[in-house]
């Protein structure tokens, strides 16, 4: 019990800190892939301090929305951290099921498009509409997923999701429809290509960064940082599902580190090969993958 | 201790008596607290209040709904205080009939003291719907109400005498115990004239076109009241009629249970989503929510049919505990949405704006209530409909693959739900709360009596949602003969964890952020200065989902361009759109001409007075009665 | 605005005129007002030679040809902002140029040399034309960008993600360079036609030595005339290597953006060493090619095709950036002729419209029109590429032609230079027109016209009925200069 | 603290350039010059920024503009000007609606001259421009 508390202490205190790195290296992938030499990895880490210390201001026409938005995101983010198994084990206390973290993803998303609308400004209004257009598709996949990993395993808590792919073994093929529509699904949420481009800097293609453009200072530093933890957070969920454990706690969240580096250069590479879609083929690629929960859970009915 | 169950009956005398406007407010809030504590003291000490008469009773699923009704109540007599809108003699007269009405439904212990309470309930309700009759729309809306209510009542009253018949008792006490050995094939008649009453009543998809009709035109409380409290009546009249008293035995209930509501949640909220009346955004999402509640009531049929108590239970509970928390936040929406109206004058969406500065109670309330119905932490609608989730995700575990495939359908159209519902409030709260107005306008102050009941009922709400158990605890006593079943097996102690956690980091990070230090700067704009119109529009906001579920909604558009050289320099260019629904097109035109017809029919009869409107309804009883015997 | 209406005259000889060249399919070239209330029409007719067509304003009104020429519509307007003179009947005759800023009798061209007014407070707002209806947004971009962009200020009319109409308020960066320009001779105006448009410099400078060249009537000998092509084709180059690089970065196609950058910077850096300058500004003006500089061009153009190839098999095989450019932003040949589309756009809606085959400088060099179907983002993608490749061919078949450099002889411009000149040329953007009059050595009028001008009204209509989203994409597909048009 | 700026976060402000400075601007991204190793990020928003990137001889229309956006850029911030133009000695320096030059409107803190000027020396001077300000 002791060995589960501090390991889980450990990985989420790692894990948090090293979000800015994993980000830094999808940057750094998809840089040298376009032959540059581009940022260091540790980028976001002198971005986030500078921010930081910089002045922090509020529009004229906001209100204590505006305040409360990224201050709702990083919460969230650390929370779903605080809930993902790091060693294989969660102390009972933090025995959290994926219903809970999907409402706190819906949750996040409730007050990012809330803060776009209270700047008043046309593009913060349209970023919001479309992250909650884009959250009627992606709420439905994550459930695809989630769904089909409570029916291979028979458990909502995280906990006893892991140990998945060892015991499913007569549904390989569920276990990697599901892997791939969680794949995507991630892509959906963290806000990376098809659907958004992290890189684009215009006003009327953003999505997320939409709802972002007049934070700076701290309040700008705490929701940067919520979308580093995010994505850090995601892929670690995918891992612990997906992904092997080891025997012993230490060297499964050693592991989770690790395959948290190479999924960061995988985003990376993906990103690099992908277009942006057009925004109303969106639903195309959702179907797709609830098609995919659904194909999964009729295969391992019948 | 039987005269504590006829005190519900007092509400007669204060409708006739208390036409001072003062002493009439006064006396409903008294009233709605004594039925408040009447609840309180049947749920938590059952033992000492176990009245059971020959017309009245009450049992713990009784007072549970009870108590909601009575919370209710008792914001909706308290926000009176503060309201001026609509208040006038008329709701002054029937607004305690209608509250005792709903309480005689919930305490009768008779088929025909339910009936008469159930009729009494209607009629006190179509006259608070009209009370302005004299503006537009609100009479052929009410008669829409009316008939469709009517209808209902035919169907409960059709049903609830055929049970009669069977059992030979109209003691609801022996129908309880008698009703589940009817015939197989009497049962199904009697479980489809509930069903459709009941389902009717409460404005389920197809029965729905009355509701987004009457809420809005209805003064605020009659709307909160109605919206809180008596659509959830025939929730209650499936539980205790449908599925406890009379038992279905056939997996086609249950499929139908849960067909309809994954449908109607559904279609609930799209349709929601395109309404800028914000009294209509309501009455849709209530519809919404009782597509929720039917999930609920689907799981707890499923239970009945496969004869799994676990099932049953948590189909139950989530309905129940659903039911109660949709209550405290609807009218405690349309509470706000009546402020709203006072404070400006008008509910569309697209000319307000920025209420939060002019209003901040109400407008921090609406975002709360907002994130309470999208069932988002750490507020109690959250805990229900994570407790709807795991009971569908625990039908597709053990019971095979044909409910391993419905559940997943519905798990997925729930999710969708609740991702459309998350927009739907965001762009209500938004657009009306933040930014700047709209149009130009003059506010009328609101007073604290109108922002404490709301405020009041959020903090419920936030503490329901931090720890459901105090409340939930009774509720297990419903099932006597089931396994004891603690709220610890369907709450996790993560999920108190979480809320708790979740309060902390985000003072934690408030204090961090230092908010208090920073400076207003103006609004970076490209370059330009502010333009209200550059604000996102209610309409705008959905535009995306209409164009993605087109399908559904069937959207036109046309852009007129006018003058002589229209092609390329028009003089103006006028937009306009909309949603042309199927349903509208091939179900609810003709429903609603027949209707209209029906409505038409029955104006010949209507003279207008009150005692013809008893008149006709105790000879529909007794048409009724001749007919059975 | 009905008696507006009523004014206006069918009959007006200035009318029928001018529709009688439009009835012909004649070309307008520019329409530019003159200090002394005269307005002039350029046409340039189907054999090649000019027409020259003019009205007096009397008390400075004059009829619009905009009622039978909509293309023409920010030329009246322009000369409504800048000398006073009133169109008739104009049917949207609302500020261009002009903002809230600017005194109330200021005309800047109506003086031979204008001072700097005394601007006013307040914004440089001008009248929108939006659309009305119930939730109907009104978006305002611009003037500042969030990317390196021009500025501008459009102003959208969208309800959700579809744009329903699009005001482009350009002009933001108008600084009063035709004025600037008057009074001055020969040599001083040189560096400021150079300086136009950082896209467009090279056909801006070939126009004002064209004007030279036909006042004087000189002849320049026949390397000059090649080395003339060559700076011109490797300005389309460059410009189509900016655009095709831009594009890319639309979609989120990282990898086309980033490699196509890199082979405009192996152009720019050969354009460097050969001409001497990386955007090729005044290197029109230059007369000296040696053979050094044919081998380095040669050199250039080996290297420089190895990776072209490897780029375009680079966007073509990729499906998905295909599709995405498809249908997107979709210009009508209707549209297109009406609106007076040139260059790109209007040669991606079927038309073979290239000015070149009207220049006698290219009367020499082989070359076809590159046209695509569709009037789409990806038609004007395709018609880039084409060009590239034509513009790549041309090069060789000009440097295999061209003869041992000769000694020119310098050329000295006289000092009494007088008469009017109408010089066109199809820069990357399209028809590109300079009305230049000479007055004792000395800039009377100088008027441009310029591709990117003409085309902006034909972007806006291609806008409507898009989703918002895709507007930079589209955009970029047109890739218009603001410099120029702004002025 | 007296660490040079490893983070440069640059918006863009076309006040009447000819567009050669831009695509010079747009140029220091490409791989040939890649000045997000150094950590220069061109961003969407004055409010993300540290500093404002000038270009052109600020015609009157734009001047408002610019003094907005420098204003939103919240502190601490830099004010650098590209191109001849911005210095206030480009050719329409003297056109009616040109205030010739951004130090008319607003003190820059680094000049960059040149017609335009070319990659490697923008890049030169806004290393320069980080070893000099100490903030992160």
């Amino acid at each position: 019990m002791t060995q589960t508390m501090i390991v889980q202490s450990f990985g989420f205190f790692i894990a948090i800190g090293l979000s800015p790195f994993f980000v830094g290296l999808i940057q750094t992938t998809k840089a040298r892939i376009q032959g540059r030499h581009g940022p260091s990895v540790w980028q976001g880490y002198y971005v986030l301090l500078k921010y930081w210390k910089k002045e922090t201001t509020l529009p004229e026409n906001s209100s204590l929305i505006f305040v409360i938005a990224p201050i709702v995101s990083i919460s969230v983010m650390l929370l779903i951290m605080l809930f993902i198994p790091w060693g294989k084990q969660l102390p009972g206390v933090l025995a959290g099921d994926f219903i809970m973290v999907f409402f706190l993803l819906a949750l996040e998303r409730f007050w990012t498009a809330l803060a776009g609308l209270d700047t008043s400004g046309t593009f913060g209004g349209l970023g919001a509409s479309r992250i909650l257009t884009i959250g009627i598709g992606l709420e439905p996949m994550l459930f695809a997923v989630f769904g089909l990993c409570f029916f291979l395993t028979g458990n909502t808590h995280f906990a006893q999701i892991s140990p998945l792919w060892l015991r499913q073994a007569p549904h390989l093929l569920a276990w990697f429809l599901a892997a791939g529509g969680f794949a995507l699904t991630i892509l959906l949420e963290i806000g990376r290509l098809p659907i958004d481009n992290p890189d684009t800097h215009l006003e009327l293609t953003m999505m997320h960064e939409a709802t972002q453009l007049e934070y700076n200072g701290r309040l700008f530093a705490f929701s940067h940082f919520a979308s580093m933890c995010k994505v850090t957070a995601m892929l670690a969920i995918g891992w612990v599902w997906f992904g092997p454990t080891l025997s012993s706690q230490w060297w499964t969240l050693l592991l989770h580190l690790f395959e948290l580096g190479v999924s960061s250069i995988l985003v990376g590479v993906v990103e690099s090969f992908t277009i942006k879609m057009r925004f109303f083929r969106i639903p195309y690629y959702v179907s797709a993958v609830i098609g995919m929960g659904l194909l999964a859970v009729v295969i391992t009915a019948f | 201790m039987m005269v504590i169950a006829y005190l519900f009956l007092l509400g007669l005398p204060i409708a006739l008596f208390a036409r001072q406007p003062l002493r009439s407010k006064l006396s409903l809030l008294c009233y709605s607290l004594l039925l408040l504590g009447i609840a309180l003291i049947a749920l938590y000490h059952p033992s000492t209040m176990m009245v059971h008469g020959a017309l009245f009773a009450l049992n713990p699923l009784r007072a549970w709904f009870l108590l909601l009704l009575s919370i209710v109540a008792v914001a909706v007599s308290w926000y009176r205080f503060g309201y001026q809108d609509h208040d006038d003699k008329a709701t002054a007269f029937w607004l305690p009939l209608f509250v005792m009405s709903m309480t005689g439904v919930l305490m009768a212990n008779t088929v025909w003291v339910f009936i008469t309470f159930w009729e009494l309930m209607s009629i006190t309700s179509f006259f608070l719907v009209i009370v302005h009759h004299d503006r537009e729309h609100v009479l052929p809306s009410g008669y829409v109400y009316l008939v469709m209510s009517q209808i209902s009542a035919m169907a409960i009253i059709g049903g609830l005498f055929l049970l009669v018949s069977q059992v030979h008792s109209a003691d609801l006490s022996v129908i309880a115990l008698k009703a589940h050995a009817m015939n197989p094939g009497m049962k199904n008649w009697v479980s489809a004239l509930l069903f459709i009453g009941f389902s009717m009543k409460s404005g389920v998809i197809p029965f729905h076109i009355w509701l987004p009709r009457a809420h809005p035109i209805a003064p605020t409380p009659v709307s909160s009241l109605m919206s809180g409290g008596m659509i959830k009546l025939g929730v209650f009249g499936l539980i205790q009629f449908l599925l406890l008293d009379v038992g279905v035995q056939q997996v086609f209930w249950a499929v139908l249970f849960l067909l309809v509501g994954a449908v109607t949640a559904l279609l609930g909220v799209l349709y929601a989503l395109m309404e800028k009346d914000l009294k209509r955004l309501l009455a849709f999402s209530s519809i919404e929510n009782i597509g929720i509640l039917f999930l609920g009531l689907g799981l707890m049929a499923v239970g009945i049919v496969l004869h799994r108590p676990t099932l049953e239970v948590t189909g139950m509970i989530a309905t129940l505990f659903h039911a109660f928390n949709h209550a405290l936040f609807k009218s405690q929406l349309f509470m706000i949405a009546g402020a709203v109206q006072q404070h400006t004058g008008t509910l569309d969406a697209e000319r307000l704006g920025g209420l939060l500065r002019t209003m901040p109670g109400m407008g921090i309330a609406f975002i709360g209530g907002s994130m309470a119905i999208s069932g988002l932490p750490p507020f109690n609608g959250f805990l229900s409909e994570w407790l709807t989730f795991h009971g569908l995700l625990s039908l597709m575990e053990h019971f095979g693959a044909f409910w391993m495939i419905v559940s997943f359908a519905v798990i997925l159209m729930l999710a969708m739900t609740g991702a459309l519902a998350c927009l739907c409030f965001v762009n209500a709260s938004g657009v009306i709360f933040l930014g700047v107005p709209r149009a130009s306008r003059s506010n009328h102050p609101i007073g604290k009596a109108m922002t404490l009941p709301v405020i009041g009922l959020l903090f419920v709400c936030l503490a329901i949602g931090i720890d459901p158990n105090w409340l939930l605890s009774p509720l297990f006593a419903v099932f006597p003969q089931k396994p004891t079943l603690a709220v610890s097996s369907f709450f996790p102690s993560s999920l108190m964890v979480m809320s708790i956690v979740l309060l902390l980091l985000l003072t934690f990070f408030l204090w961090l952020s230092r908010f208090w230090t920073m400076k207003k700067v103006p609004n970076w704009q490209c370059g330009r200065v502010v333009h209200e119109q550059r604000q996102m529009s209610f309409t705008a906001f959905t535009k995306s989902v209409r164009t993605s579920l087109a399908i559904i909604y069937r959207p036109h558009r046309h852009l007129e361009r006018t003058g002589t050289q229209a092609a390329y320099f028009p003089e103006q260019l006028i937009y306009r759109g909309g949603v042309r629904s199927i349903w509208e097109k091939y179900l609810y035109r003709p429903t609603y001409r027949l209707v209209w017809r029906l409505s038409g029919l029955t104006s010949i009869l209507q003279a207008g007075s009150i005692q013809l409107y008893l008149i006709y309804m105790l000879g529909t009883i007794g048409l009724f009665l001749l007919f059975v015997h | 605005m009905m008696t507006e209406i009523s004014l206006y005259d069918a009959h007006d000889p200035w009318v029928t005129i001018n529709a009688m060249h439009r009835q012909q399919g004649d070309e307008l070239l520019a329409l530019t007002g003159f200090r002394d209330q005269k307005i002039k029409a350029h046409w340039l007719l189907a054999d090649g030679s000019i027409a020259r067509e003019q009205v007096r304003c009397s008390s400075d009104r004059f009829m619009t040809l905009t009622t039978i020429l909509p293309e023409v519509a920010w030329d009246e307007r322009e000369i409504y902002d800048l000398f006073g003179y009133t169109p008739i009947a104009h049917p949207d005759l609302r500020p261009l140029l002009r903002t809230q800023r600017w005194p109330d009798d200021f005309y800047p061209l109506r003086a031979a040399m204008p001072d700097r007014p005394l601007w006013r407070d307040g914004e440089p707002d001008q009248a929108m034309k939006v659309v009305q209806g119930e939730g109907i947004v009104i978006m305002k971009v611009g003037p500042t960008h969030a990317g390196i962009i021009e500025s501008g200020h459009f102003v959208f009319s969208v309800m959700g993600e579809n744009i329903l109409c699009l005001d482009a308020h350009l002009f933001q960066k108008h600084r009063g360079i035709e004025a600037l320009l008057q009074g001055k001779s020969f040599p001083a105006i040189q560096p400021m036609i150079a300086r136009l448009c950082g896209s467009d410099s090279v056909s801006h400078q070939y126009n004002l030595l064209q004007s030279i060249e036909q006042v004087t009537d000189r002849h320049v000998s026949e390397v000059v005339q090649y080395r003339r092509i060559l700076v011109a084709e490797s300005e389309r180059i460059l410009s189509h290597l900016n655009d095709l690089a831009q594009i890319p970065a639309g979609v989120g196609f990282a990898v086309a953006h980033q490699k196509g950058l890199a082979l405009k910077e192996l152009w720019q850096r050969g354009m460097a060493v050969i001409f001497g300058h990386r955007f090729l500004f005044d290197a029109m003006y230059g007369e000296v090619f040696t053979q050094e500089d044919k081998l380095h061009f040669l050199s250039l153009i080996t290297s420089f095709e190895a990776l072209w190839a490897k780029w375009v098999k680079l966007t073509e095989k990729n499906v998905a950036f295909h599709d995405r450019m498809r249908g997107v932003g979709k210009v009508t040949r209707q549209d297109a002729k009406q609106l007076g589309a040139v260059g790109v756009a209007r040669r991606a809606t079927g038309e073979k419209s290239d000015m070149r085959k009207y220049m006698p400088l290219y009367q020499v060099v082989d070359f076809t029109v590159a046209t695509a179907l569709g009037g789409d983002v990806e038609a004007r993608f395709q018609v880039r590429l084409l060009e590239v490749e034509s513009s790549l061919s041309i090069l060789r078949q000009t440097l295999a032609r061209m003869g041992d450099p000769s000694k020119e002889e310098p050329f000295v411009v006289p000092s009494d230079l007088t008469g009017e000149t109408v010089t066109f040329s199809e820069s990357p953007h399209g028809l590109n027109v300079h009305v230049i009059q000479w007055l004792d050595g000395k800039i009377d009028r100088y008027h441009i016209r310029s591709g990117s001008y003409r085309n902006w009204p034909v972007l806006a209509k291609a806008v409507e009925g898009n989703v918002v989203a895709d507007f930079p994409l589209i955009n970029k597909s047109f890739e218009l200069c603001y410099s120029c048009t702004d002025r | 603290m007296d660490k040079k700026m490893k983070s440069l976060q640059l918006r863009h402000v076309d006040a009447g350039s000819c567009n050669a400075c831009e695509q010079e601007l747009t140029a220091l991204l490409g791989k040939d010059y890649d000045v997000s190793r150094y950590g220069i990020e061109f961003v969407a928003s004055p409010r993300h920024a540290d500093a404002l990137i000038v270009t052109g001889s600020v015609s009157d229309t734009m001047k408002p503009a610019l003094v907005r956006v420098f204003e939103a850029v919240s502190t601490p911030k830099g004010l650098i000007v590209i191109g001849d133009c911005a210095l206030g000695c480009g050719v329409d320096r003297r056109a009616y609606a040109s205030h010739g030059g951004v130090q008319h409107v607003v003190q820059p803190d680094l000049s960059v001259a040149g017609c335009p000027p070319t990659p490697q020396e923008i890049v030169k001077r806004l290393q320069e421009y980080m070893d000099k300000h100490t903030t992160v």
